[in-house]
């Protein structure tokens, strides 16, 4: 699989789960394997994992990103507010992922999408998302946080 | 409102013996203590409802009668936020999709028995006026509501509730008069929850088990049934089996003397047909063992339950398929689904669309099997022999005890679920497609499979693995995970 | 213009045997003068651009590989009445519906020869921007245009232009780079015309098989095609073999060494899967029979040929149970319909998920065959006695030429074809499916069937008048014209 | 087959065929020996018919109406000024009904239905019909014809 983290001198952690009361684990741990496959740190917290315990993994492993994982349609229910969690918990620019089945029923991506970012996610994921997909994005915002890391 | 606590209080050592009299009614009331909803369920109130409810809407006799004449009803899944969108659909599937059962399936709140959490889903969706759950929160509207629900359709309803903490939906669910109840003890356990234990999931099942079997007593048969598809991910015939049979004695020693028992579609036809089979023999093989003579045990076949393809007609293909295989396997009822699986819960109206491919399907395969088929009996044989080789050696660790030897085997691998969420579940297992279509075992874990029978799948895996060009190793799983749900363009490219 | 005069006055007595140089070479010119575009046919020219094809736009070659390895082809049908709208139509069926051999359907009046008519139809298209015309006027366009459509696909393209005067199209779609075409002198007079001799009809084909077999003279195989499906309704597999083997071996005689037979699905499983096995194994026993040994007879399977559901789900399932059949019976390729059938001509994307469709059912069905199983390995031996007895009967009145035998066959009834629009055939024949599903032959008219053959027959059919409690009678046949196409609560009420 | 001809007085005599190059023959053979079942005198014309044969055989017959059927989707091309011609041969208000899959292409019905009425069919049916409506449809019309038949 390709997209390895740019800076093998920094190794990236990454905390991964299932959000509310959610059962599908089989996506995420294949996601989880292929992460540690390309050298990433990963945290997994497998399935049906509140949102609280995302972030009190983030912040005890240090986390660089929290990719959240939601197949059975309730996510847009349980990531309300999952930004400012972070933020209460000095998470304030932690990388957020969330990918899945997010919402209830066959929707526009476009539609899902927005109302994802809106909730604060850096980037959200449509249902069947190949891990490769993911590696790409992490590379490149890896890559682009590390380059303006001097920056004010 | 921890159900692990209170069952551990309730019960004290694990056994597969009937919950006696004086403690079930203990627990019964100590459970419908637990949400206010639960102060509706009047026992004998609830006998006579059932009594009264006309044939049409029995699902027992009904399953029962299609046995006999060897016909497959079809049944879909359905379940949303709110008791207007709940009876829209429900009319739907039964008028637009001409289902032979109607379903209703619980959302996941209410299945981990968060009804704070579920009630806010309710709100949600009547503001936003769109379901934002995905089934219907039976406990938080109570019994009425589903009474309305049942009178609302001409067919038997059943309710689908994927848990492993069902002791409070299943007396809201049977009281109303749904006359069907998806779910069991070690099969749930495995897939739906992370923390609670195989004893504590057994222990919540022998309630609900207990109860039907109450029900029965005083004249009311409900079809119990057993969710076969486990985590629904490439689960190979022999080990849906070997618990379908486990969870199956499990309910006959609470009483029960009809019990459904569910494959998931492998979608190759001689492997699906052999598995159904079998599993109806074996079931009452080990049944005649235990000493039951007298357990109705039809079989249900369950439409392709892992990734599906995002292209439509390949989509509608599988479900097409899945009626002909259900059809041909001569189970006595199907689960389908549609053309919208991989992106979410579907419409009514793609629900009921789903229904029908199916329907015509089984039309046209009426009449036809392959009892003869060489290759068929072959599977059938083979199958057989996992099974009997997996129980055999479950029922040795406990000591003749169901129930004891289910947590032992767990806890041992010798009982394995690949794909499993639940942390008592070693997953050690490995699954995968042969080169021919069969779903095989690629690492058998400590399942207790026969080396002869091992050779067998590895012969086919490890044909896939050099037409592949690939290592004979986990990515052989990990791609049959994907497969189906890949374009034509990858799977059969022109 | 009138075809059936040129053949008469070119051809004398009808027999089977090859027409010769001298005889062909005045024909084609006569032929070629009929309408202006044939004067821009070069035979070496167009025996050199066919070399020049690249191997992926082969047809025959394709069907050959497709052969050896056991893979089911996909072929759509599709045609439109302007150059621009055909172009997005092969374009789309090629790269939406993967098809593996993309088609050129002709529209009515060029089939019938009424070259003016269909220009006619080409300028009303133009002018409403949509197709008035049931396909491409290929005569009309000529060779240019057809040369365009080819360079625009990256498949090999069929010409399907049911008729039984195939000439000028002929000429002008091999010329063009067409490498299959499909059409026989028996079948399609049979089924396509009114008036038109069996004679003459068989005089047309053996002007074209005459024509193929001059290309492979000159080092260009193609892909000859015998359209089996005869009037597409309800013909029983006895009927459609007979007649294929037959049209077979008058092209054989006139030096085709590469013929395709096609058999239209009876949508039974057993029954479809046991006629292709038996259709390919009778045509080369015949072929024996007559002294060639070198003929190439890739059997097509056809999607439900009669009437179709005007519920999409329906139909759905009839696309994709038209995949497994002809997969599971072990087609070199099928031919594939659409959701749109009941309705009309479908759009380029129907067509194209009709494809994707199917092709998803082979894929699922692949490697599973039914030889072995009891009730096929009777059925094929069944189908087997019918068309020896026919066929036998046929040489036996031909005195050994199988033109003749055949035109005293169809005067006697010997061959009879149910439905037919032609004079010329008796169609007594009353085809009816049967309690199980089987396609059978209600009142034989006067085909020779074997009394216990016609017991067999009778027995299923009886235990349907029963079932449905409808007399014994011409009912039955007409029943069978619709059942099809009922709604799925008439053909499995709930 | 219900709807039988209203008066058993008078015997209605009906022209059927397939217009223009058309082979479907089936569903037209099925439709005239239903017709014959039910009591009309039926002149069958067949298939491939051209529509001056319509006329001919209308004519020669003093038929009552002329059923014409078109699937293969050309219809719309075959039967424009199908009612000149009838009327050019004195068959000024011979009842006229098309039926089948009139128009190339899964088209509105009420697109096409205008489309056959503005050719001065006075009913087209639609792809699939079953006889008994064909059979209904006469017997009204026919009905009405009667009881209006003393009117100027
Ligand atoms: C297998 C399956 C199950 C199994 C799960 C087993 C297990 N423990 O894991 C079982 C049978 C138990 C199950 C149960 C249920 N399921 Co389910 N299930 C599926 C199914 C068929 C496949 C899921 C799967 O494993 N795919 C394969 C993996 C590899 O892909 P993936 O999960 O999509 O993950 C990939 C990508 O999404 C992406 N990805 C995932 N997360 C993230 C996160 C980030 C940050 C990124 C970048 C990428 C990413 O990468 C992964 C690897 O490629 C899907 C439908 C489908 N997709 O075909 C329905 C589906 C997800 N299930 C669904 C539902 C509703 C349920 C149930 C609620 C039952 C019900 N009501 O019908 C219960 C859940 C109960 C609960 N409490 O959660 C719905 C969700 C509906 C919606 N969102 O609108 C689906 C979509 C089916 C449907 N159309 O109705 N299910
Ligand atoms: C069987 C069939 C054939 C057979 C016909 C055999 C024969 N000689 O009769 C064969 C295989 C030969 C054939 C050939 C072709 N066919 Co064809 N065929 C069909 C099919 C599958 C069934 C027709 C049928 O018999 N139905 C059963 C009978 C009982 O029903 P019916 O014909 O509809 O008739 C009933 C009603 O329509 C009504 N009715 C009919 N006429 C009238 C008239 C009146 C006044 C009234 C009141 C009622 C009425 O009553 C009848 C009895 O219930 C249809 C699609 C479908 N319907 O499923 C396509 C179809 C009609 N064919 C079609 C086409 C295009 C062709 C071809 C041109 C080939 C091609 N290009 O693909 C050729 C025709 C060549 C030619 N010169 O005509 C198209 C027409 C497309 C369109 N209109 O847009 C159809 C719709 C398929 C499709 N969707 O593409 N076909």
């Amino acid at each position: 699989m390709n997209g390895a983290p740019p800076s093998a001198a920094r190794r990236f952690t990454l905390v991964t789960g299932v959000i509310g009361a959610d059962t599908h684990i089989v996506g995420n741990r294949i996601l989880s394997m292929a992460l540690e496959e390309a050298g990433y740190r990963v945290v997994q917290l497998g399935a049906l994992t509140p949102a609280g315990d995302f972030i009190k993994a983030a912040v005890e492993t240090a986390a660089d990103a929290i990719l959240v994982s939601s197949l059975y349609g309730q996510g847009e229910l349980d990531c309300r507010g999952f930004r400012d969690l972070c933020v209460e918990a000095g998470l304030d620019d932690i990388l957020l992922y969330v990918g899945g089945n997010l919402v209830v029923g066959k929707q526009p991506w476009e539609d899902i999408e927005k109302r994802f970012l809106d909730m604060g996610f850096d980037r959200a994921f449509p249902p069947g998302t190949r891990v490769d997909d993911a590696l790409a994005a992490l590379a490149a915002d890896f890559a682009s946080r590390t380059a303006h890391a001097g920056e004010p | 409102m921890n159900d692990i606590v209170s069952s551990k209080t309730l019960a004290a050592a694990l056994s597969e013996a009937a919950i006696c009299a004086e403690d079930f009614a203990r627990m019964r009331d100590a459970n419908l203590a637990r949400w206010p909803t639960g102060a509706a369920i009047d026992f004998d109130e609830a006998v006579a409802h059932h009594k009264a409810l006309p044939q049409k809407k029995q699902l027992a006799e009904a399953m029962r009668r299609a046995h006999a004449e060897r016909r497959c009803l079809t049944q879909p899944r359905g379940g949303f936020a709110t008791l207007a969108m709940q009876k829209e659909l429900m009319q739907a599937l039964d008028r637009d999709g001409l289902a032979d059962i109607v379903p209703t399936t619980t959302d996941s709140y209410t299945r981990n028995e968060q009804f704070a959490a579920a009630q806010k889903g309710v709100d949600e969706s009547e503001r936003l006026g769109r379901s934002l759950l995905n089934g219907f929160p039976v406990v938080n509207y109570g019994l009425a509501a589903c009474r309305e629900l049942i009178a609302s359709i001409d067919k038997p309803a059943i309710l689908l509730t994927g848990t492993s903490m069902p002791k409070l939906t299943a007396e809201i669910g049977f009281a109303a008069g749904y006359t069907g109840y998806l779910g069991s003890g070690i099969a749930y356990t495995t897939s739906y929850i992370k923390e609670l234990s195989i004893a504590d999931g057994i222990r919540n099942y022998q309630y609900l088990d207990r109860l039907a079997a109450l029900y029965a007593e005083h004249g009311v048969e409900l079809h119990r049934r057993q969710p076969g598809f486990l985590t629904g991910t490439n689960i190979p015939p022999c080990i849906a089996i070997a618990i379908a049979v486990l969870d199956c004695l499990l309910a006959a020693a609470q009483g029960v003397r009809h019990y459904g028992l569910e494959l998931a579609q492998t979608l190759h036809l001689v492997q699906d047909a052999a598995a159904i089979a079998a599993c109806e023999s074996l079931a009452q093989e080990y049944l005649a063992k235990k000493g039951y003579h007298d357990v109705f045990t039809p079989i249900t076949s369950l439409h392709w339950m892992g990734a599906w393809p995002r292209d439509d007609a390949q989509s509608a293909t599988l479900v097409s398929y899945g009626g002909t295989l259900a059809a041909i396997g001569g189970a006595t009822s199907v689960t389908t689904k549609t053309t919208h699986e991989a992106y979410g819960i579907p419409t009514p109206q793609a629900n009921a669309e789903g229904l029908r491919i199916t329907r015509m399907a089984i039309y046209l395969a009426r009449g036809i099997r392959l009892a003869g088929l060489p290759e068929y009996e072959t599977e059938k044989a083979l199958i057989g022999r996992e099974v009997r080789a997996i129980l055999d050696k479950v029922l040795e660790m406990g000591d003749g005890d169901v129930a004891v030897g289910s947590v032992r085997a767990f806890e041992a691998g010798v009982l394995d679920v690949p794909w499993s969420p639940n942390r008592h579940v070693k997953s050690r297992v490995m699954p995968a497609r042969d080169a021919r279509g069969y779903l095989r075992i690629f690492d058998p874990g400590n399942l207790p499979l026969p080396r002869d029978v091992m050779e067998v799948h590895a012969e086919g895996l490890r044909e896939r693995a050099a037409n592949e060009g690939i290592a004979f190793d986990r990515e052989l799983a990990i791609r049959s995970v994907y497969e189906l749900s890949e374009p034509l363009s990858k799977l059969l490219p022109d």
